[in-house]
């Protein structure tokens, strides 16, 4: 399959992204420049992390006006796979492809620290690999990383099981000391009523190799491409 | 020239006063008009002072640091350029350097730290290396004066704002509280960046006529005087009158970076250097002396960012975030169309001449005129006085028998273990990305840390160590021991060292006393890296950290880089499983003079530091790493501040997963508090299950290194017999909180 | 014209720095002090024909960019004219 | 009373946040921005009784902890009586 990785002014994670695709899952990745109109075929497209426009005034807030989002949109809005990870979820929020918004960490300090994640809906492209309630190790980095949204709209997310992952203790419970930024609910991570775009805080693309934080990274992406494959039979 | 002044500003004359308040001595100003023939205008003074201030001409340390040995058959670049450079095979090098950045960081700590972090990763790049890691070495006072807090809180906030949005891990470093640093605390920053061999970039101005190119941030009146800032005392009233800090700008950076990677993709350079300390003075000077040219730079072209700017304020600035370029005559659009794409500015304001004149131009007016070796080469160069500090006899004496034995040798650890020295970091380096780039193999919270080289086997090992509390007692073995305890740190992951970098941290060099400390530690480090055969590539002196006439403990923090062949045979400090031998190479001996010890609980810094005998550091440096290299080993531990019972207890607790016990039985004949905390060199705790013990003590006997199988892993308690026993769970919360609690 | 843009957190958000600006003014003793709520300030020049028009356009700026519906309130004061 | 304060970037300091918003609004369209500087905003609340006290405390609270006098400036307005 695909993959596009789009390159923001102050991207950081992009060549993370790039090589946990190329080396370790053997996929065809391509950089995209944010300037650039999108153009050519992808099955799925990732938005990295980093600082892009230096994180100045809100995280996201300026990527999102970047050209190559308007192709973003459209993408998504046709069934497209978007990966957002950190500040790509955070873009996502911004460019309201996802609901809610990523807020100051509750200890207004930048947390950077493996964590546990609980794996909670696996009926999407994103965590079809992975079982229900399944435990993954991945780092987290970044100040802002604390989900927020108004009660009707987390009522939403709960109702359509848009919550795909939630931070856990090494036991699997959701509790307050497992939360490392203050997120509502510990949410980890959302993805669109259309299960189509995904934005998490954690890191996948740090956590891809035996010499690692862990390799549970690559079960996200290894999901991403079993279900494309999958709609390709269909298509076939 | 100095009746004709270019219209629209006027310098004020050059009066005795002002050449003293720009930090020049009366002798200093008649040698430089002898080299000009004539009195100077007020921007060649501005100009003079910061060439030939200490921080950018070195004229104190020089004579000393031509000690220190720079040779190694891998060393591709010493000391000299933005960074020393390494090579490690399979066509790559590594590239690093550590800066220091203390006043700035005192007036103001966030943007103080985070502008150093960007002047060393700007060193980096600029040779044509990525940055892919960085350490910070932190000193700051006491835990208990009120700003230390503050302090801290804003370094370690600026340290990671900055490295963390230009997206290079910070994957280690270290940090001491001590009174000594109460009003002048210390930021020294670390970054190795990686590159291939054959491009390698240098900070050279040749061929004339080749443009001369300005790109980055534009200009402001941000740190004028900066360097003769940090070439002179603190004192009350100077914090007053603070200069205009610097504010970084961690986006521009990373664009800068990107672009400039990019733009040496192609060969349109000559040569490059960041815009450091004494901006566009020094970049521009030091870039003619290694071409052996001449430069001429016109003013009105640099882009500024505020309004009737002078000549003298331009030259001077220094604004964060700038590079000067030389270019191939004809490439200057295809260099312009990179930083185009990067939304930087890219602006030719000079070319190289054959004159070997630095040359400013405003307006078509000539406002200054130096030879370019005027203010290099040329710049003086001082024997100062040095003598031992007169108490130094009192400050060594220690009578160990007048030191009380604690009754309770178990509630002496934990008072150990929970202070700020020896408890856990991860206060700080929980708000540092260590992760991005996705190599990072051992994160802070080990001896060293190590990071993959993606594409190949190997891995890269870093530490920063410096003990100041021994340079204090005995500045000789303190630097000695610096050199070694990076060694050993390495050597504990499995790391052969390749190089080192340092910052010589230190008060004025006018006092005897103090260039006296300095020569005695540079002769100490000079010894241990002949010994443990690392070579010095590059580094940074800081003199004149005292407060009103105070100096700081001499503080040297040696930065160490190691290469491991094979990655994945690293070895961690944390013990593995209950039930492993727990194995001590090396011996303790009964030295707990400078010890943290001797500090925390009897509250004396005194005697002398502990003795080392370089070959056996060598041998159970070499020992641990044949250790490693054949697979033998679970863990590996320096022993260091706080001994062996410290060493034990980080064994146990630092572990990723639930704590593990530990059973020690030791026939070491020494009185207790000195078998459990005595600071004896070249010591590490390894960990290995029974049936590897023969292999060791084979490797042991043929390097000739005392060993002892002192005990065995275990579950739940923590027992040295017959002195003290706790509950590991204890110790670890002790430990893990003993410096966060302090901080809150 | 000279425009000054306050933007605040929703009511609803909890501001994290807010409670920590206000805890630390307690510690050094000015225990009148509550509610601290902690936003952004920004500061910019506008040319433009009249009030009017740069309320507008202003108005539009804050919407698109500014601020964040979702989390964040804005005022504005124009001045000059 | 109510109190709001606006903490601001002395001028000639470097503002790469301001900068970055500038370039921004302009790649939007809206060219006729200027000068775009960006900075804190406090509101809080406080307990005195009369107006000259509120000020100066709140100056004190300025000095000592919400603004930092080496590169920031700050204004305050006192509402309600
Ligand atoms: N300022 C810092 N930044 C990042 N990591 C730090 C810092 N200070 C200490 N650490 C980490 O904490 C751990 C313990 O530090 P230290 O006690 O100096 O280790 P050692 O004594 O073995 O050199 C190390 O892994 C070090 O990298
Ligand atoms: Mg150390």
């Amino acid at each position: 399959m695909r993959w596009g990785v789009i390159v923001f002014p102050g991207s950081c994670d992009e060549q993370d992204v790039y090589d946990c695709l190329k080396q370790e899952m053997g996929q065809r990745v391509k950089f995209l420049w944010h300037k650039d109109e999108l153009a050519g075929h992808f099955d799925c497209l990732v938005l990295p992390g980093g600082f892009s426009y230096g994180d100045y005034l809100r995280c996201g807030a300026m990527a999102r006006f970047s050209p190559i989002m308007r192709g973003v949109i459209k993408f998504a809005g046709q069934g497209g796979l978007v990966l957002g990870i950190c500040n790509g979820f955070q873009i996502l929020c911004e460019a309201g492809l996802l609901p809610g918004s990523l807020v100051r960490n509750i200890g207004l300090q930048f947390v950077c620290q493996p964590v546990w994640l609980r794996v909670e809906e696996t009926d999407t492209p994103f965590t079809c690999e992975t079982k229900k309630g399944q435990l993954l190790k991945l780092p987290v980095k970044h100040g802002e990383g604390c989900y927020y949204a108004d009660p009707s709209t987390l009522e939403r997310l709960r109702k359509n099981r848009q919550i795909l992952l939630r931070y856990v203790d090494a036991k699997g419970k959701p509790t307050a000391d497992a939360n490392p930024n203050g997120s509502l609910d510990n949410i980890a991570g959302i993805c669109n009523e259309s299960r189509n775009v995904f934005g998490l805080m954690p890191h996948p693309e740090d956590a891809c190799h035996k010499l690692l934080v862990s390799e549970d990274g690559l079960k996200i992406f290894s999901s991403i491409t079993a279900a494309c494959a999958k709609t390709e039979q269909l298509h076939a | 020239m100095r009746d004709q002044k270019p219209t629209g500003y006027s310098e004020p004359p050059v009066t005795p006063a002002r050449v003293a308040s720009h930090g020049i001595t009366p002798e200093e100003y008649q040698k430089i008009i002898e080299i000009l023939g004539r009195e100077p205008n007020y921007t060649e003074l501005g100009v003079f002072s910061v060439m030939w201030s200490e921080h950018c001409s070195y004229k104190s340390s020089r004579p000393y640091l031509k000690l220190l040995p720079t040779e190694g058959p891998h060393v591709l670049q010493g000391p000299g350029e933005n960074a020393g450079v390494v090579d490690i095979g399979e066509g790559l090098a590594v590239v690093f350097k550590m800066e220091s950045h203390n006043h700035p960081s005192f007036i103001e700590p966030y943007q103080g730290a985070a502008t150093g972090v960007g002047g060393i990763l700007r060193d980096i790049f600029t040779m044509g290396a990525r940055p892919v890691a960085s350490l910070n070495s932190l000193r700051f006072g006491s835990i208990d004066h009120p700003r230390t807090r503050y302090l801290v809180a804003g370094v370690v906030a600026g340290i990671g704002g900055y490295g963390n949005c230009v997206g290079v891990p910070t994957v280690g470093g270290e940090v001491y509280f001590d009174e000594c640093y109460n009003s002048n605390i210390l930021v020294n920053a670390f970054t190795l960046g990686i590159t291939k061999k054959k491009r390698i970039f240098t900070g050279t101005a040749k061929g004339v006529d080749n443009p001369v190119i300005y790109v980055g941030s534009k200009t402001g009146r941000d740190g004028i005087h900066g360097a003769t800032m940090a070439s002179e005392s603190f004192s009350e009233e100077k914090e007053q009158r603070r200069p205009t800090v610097q504010v970084g700008d961690p986006f521009t950076e990373k664009l800068l970076m990107e672009a400039c990677l990019e733009l040496m993709e192609h060969d349109y350079l000559v040569g490059i250097q960041d815009m450091g300390a004494a901006g566009l003075t020094s970049s521009s000077t030091e870039m003619a002396e290694r071409g052996g040219a001449g430069i001429e730079l016109d003013l009105s072209q640099v882009p500024l960012r505020e309004e009737g700017m002078t000549p003298y304020e331009i030259l001077l600035s220094e604004s964060q975030e700038r590079m000067l370029l030389v270019a191939r005559k004809g490439t200057e659009d295809d260099v312009k169309r990179i930083f185009d794409k990067w939304d930087l500015d890219a602006v030719v304001i000079g070319r190289v001449t054959d004159d070997r004149q630095f040359r400013a131009l405003f307006h078509g007016t000539e406002v200054a005129r130096i030879p370019v070796s005027a203010l290099t080469q040329e710049a003086p160069v001082y024997q100062r006085p040095a003598s031992p500090p007169a108490n130094l006899d009192e400050w060594q004496r220690l009578d160990v028998s007048t030191v009380a034995e604690p009754k309770d040798l178990g509630a002496a650890l934990k008072r150990l273990i929970g202070s700020p020295n020896v408890a856990s970091k991860q206060w700080i380096y929980r708000q540092y990305d260590q992760y991005v780039r996705s190599s990072t193999v051992i994160a802070s919270g080990s001896d060293a840390a190590v990071i993959r080289v993606k594409g190949t086997e190997k891995g890269l090992a870093l530490t920063v160590d410096g003990n100041s509390r021994y340079c204090f007692l005995d500045p000789y073995v303190g630097g000695v021991l610096a050199v070694a305890e990076a060694a050993r740190n390495l050597a504990c992951v499995g790391a052969r060292p390749v190089g080192l970098t340092d910052c010589l941290n230190f008060g004025s060099p006018e006092n005897p006393e103090v260039m006296w400390q300095f020569a005695q530690v540079i002769h100490g480090m000079r010894d241990a890296c002949v010994a443990l055969q690392v070579p010095v590539v590059s580094g940074n002196v800081s003199f004149y950290n005292e407060t009103d006439g105070v100096p700081i403990y001499p503080t040297p923090t040696v930065a160490m880089v190691g290469l491991l062949s094979k990655v994945e045979r690293v070895v961690t400090p944390w013990f593995k499983s209950a039930g492993d031998l727990v194995v001590l190479l090396g011996r303790t001996r009964e030295e707990i003079g400078g010890s943290e010890y001797l500090k925390v609980i009897h509250g004396m810094v005194k005697g002398t530091p502990p003795w080392i005998d370089l070959k056996l550091e060598r041998a159970v440096q070499n020992c641990c790493l044949e250790a490693i290299e054949k697979g033998i080993l679970r863990s590996a531990h320096d022993i260091s501040d706080g001994g062996l019972a410290v060493a034990l207890a980080e064994c146990c607790v630092s572990g990723p997963d639930n704590p593990l016990g530990v059973r020690i039985d030791s026939h070491e004949m020494i009185r207790g508090d000195a078998l459990l905390f005595s600071e004896s060199q070249a010591r590490i705790l390894v960990s290995l299950e029974d049936e590897k013990l023969p292999e060791l003590r084979e490797i042991a006997s043929e390097y000739h290194v005392p060993m002892e199988v002192i005990g065995r892993v275990s579950e739940g308690r923590f027992v040295v017999e017959p002195l003290l026993e706790l509950p590991v769970e204890e110790l670890r919360s002790i430990w893990a909180s003993g410096l966060s609690d302090r901080l809150k | 014209m000279r425009v000054k843009i306050f933007v605040s957190l929703k009511s609803g958000v909890l501001d994290p720095q807010g409670k920590a600006i206000e805890r630390s003014l307690h510690s050094l003793g000015y225990i009148e002090v509550q509610d601290v709520r902690a936003g952004k300030y920004l500061e910019l020049n506008v040319e433009a024909s009249s009030r009017a028009a740069v309320e507008a356009r202003i108005r539009e700026m804050c919407d698109k960019l500014l601020a964040n519906p979702v989390i964040e309130d804005y005022q504005f004061e124009i001045q000059g004219d």
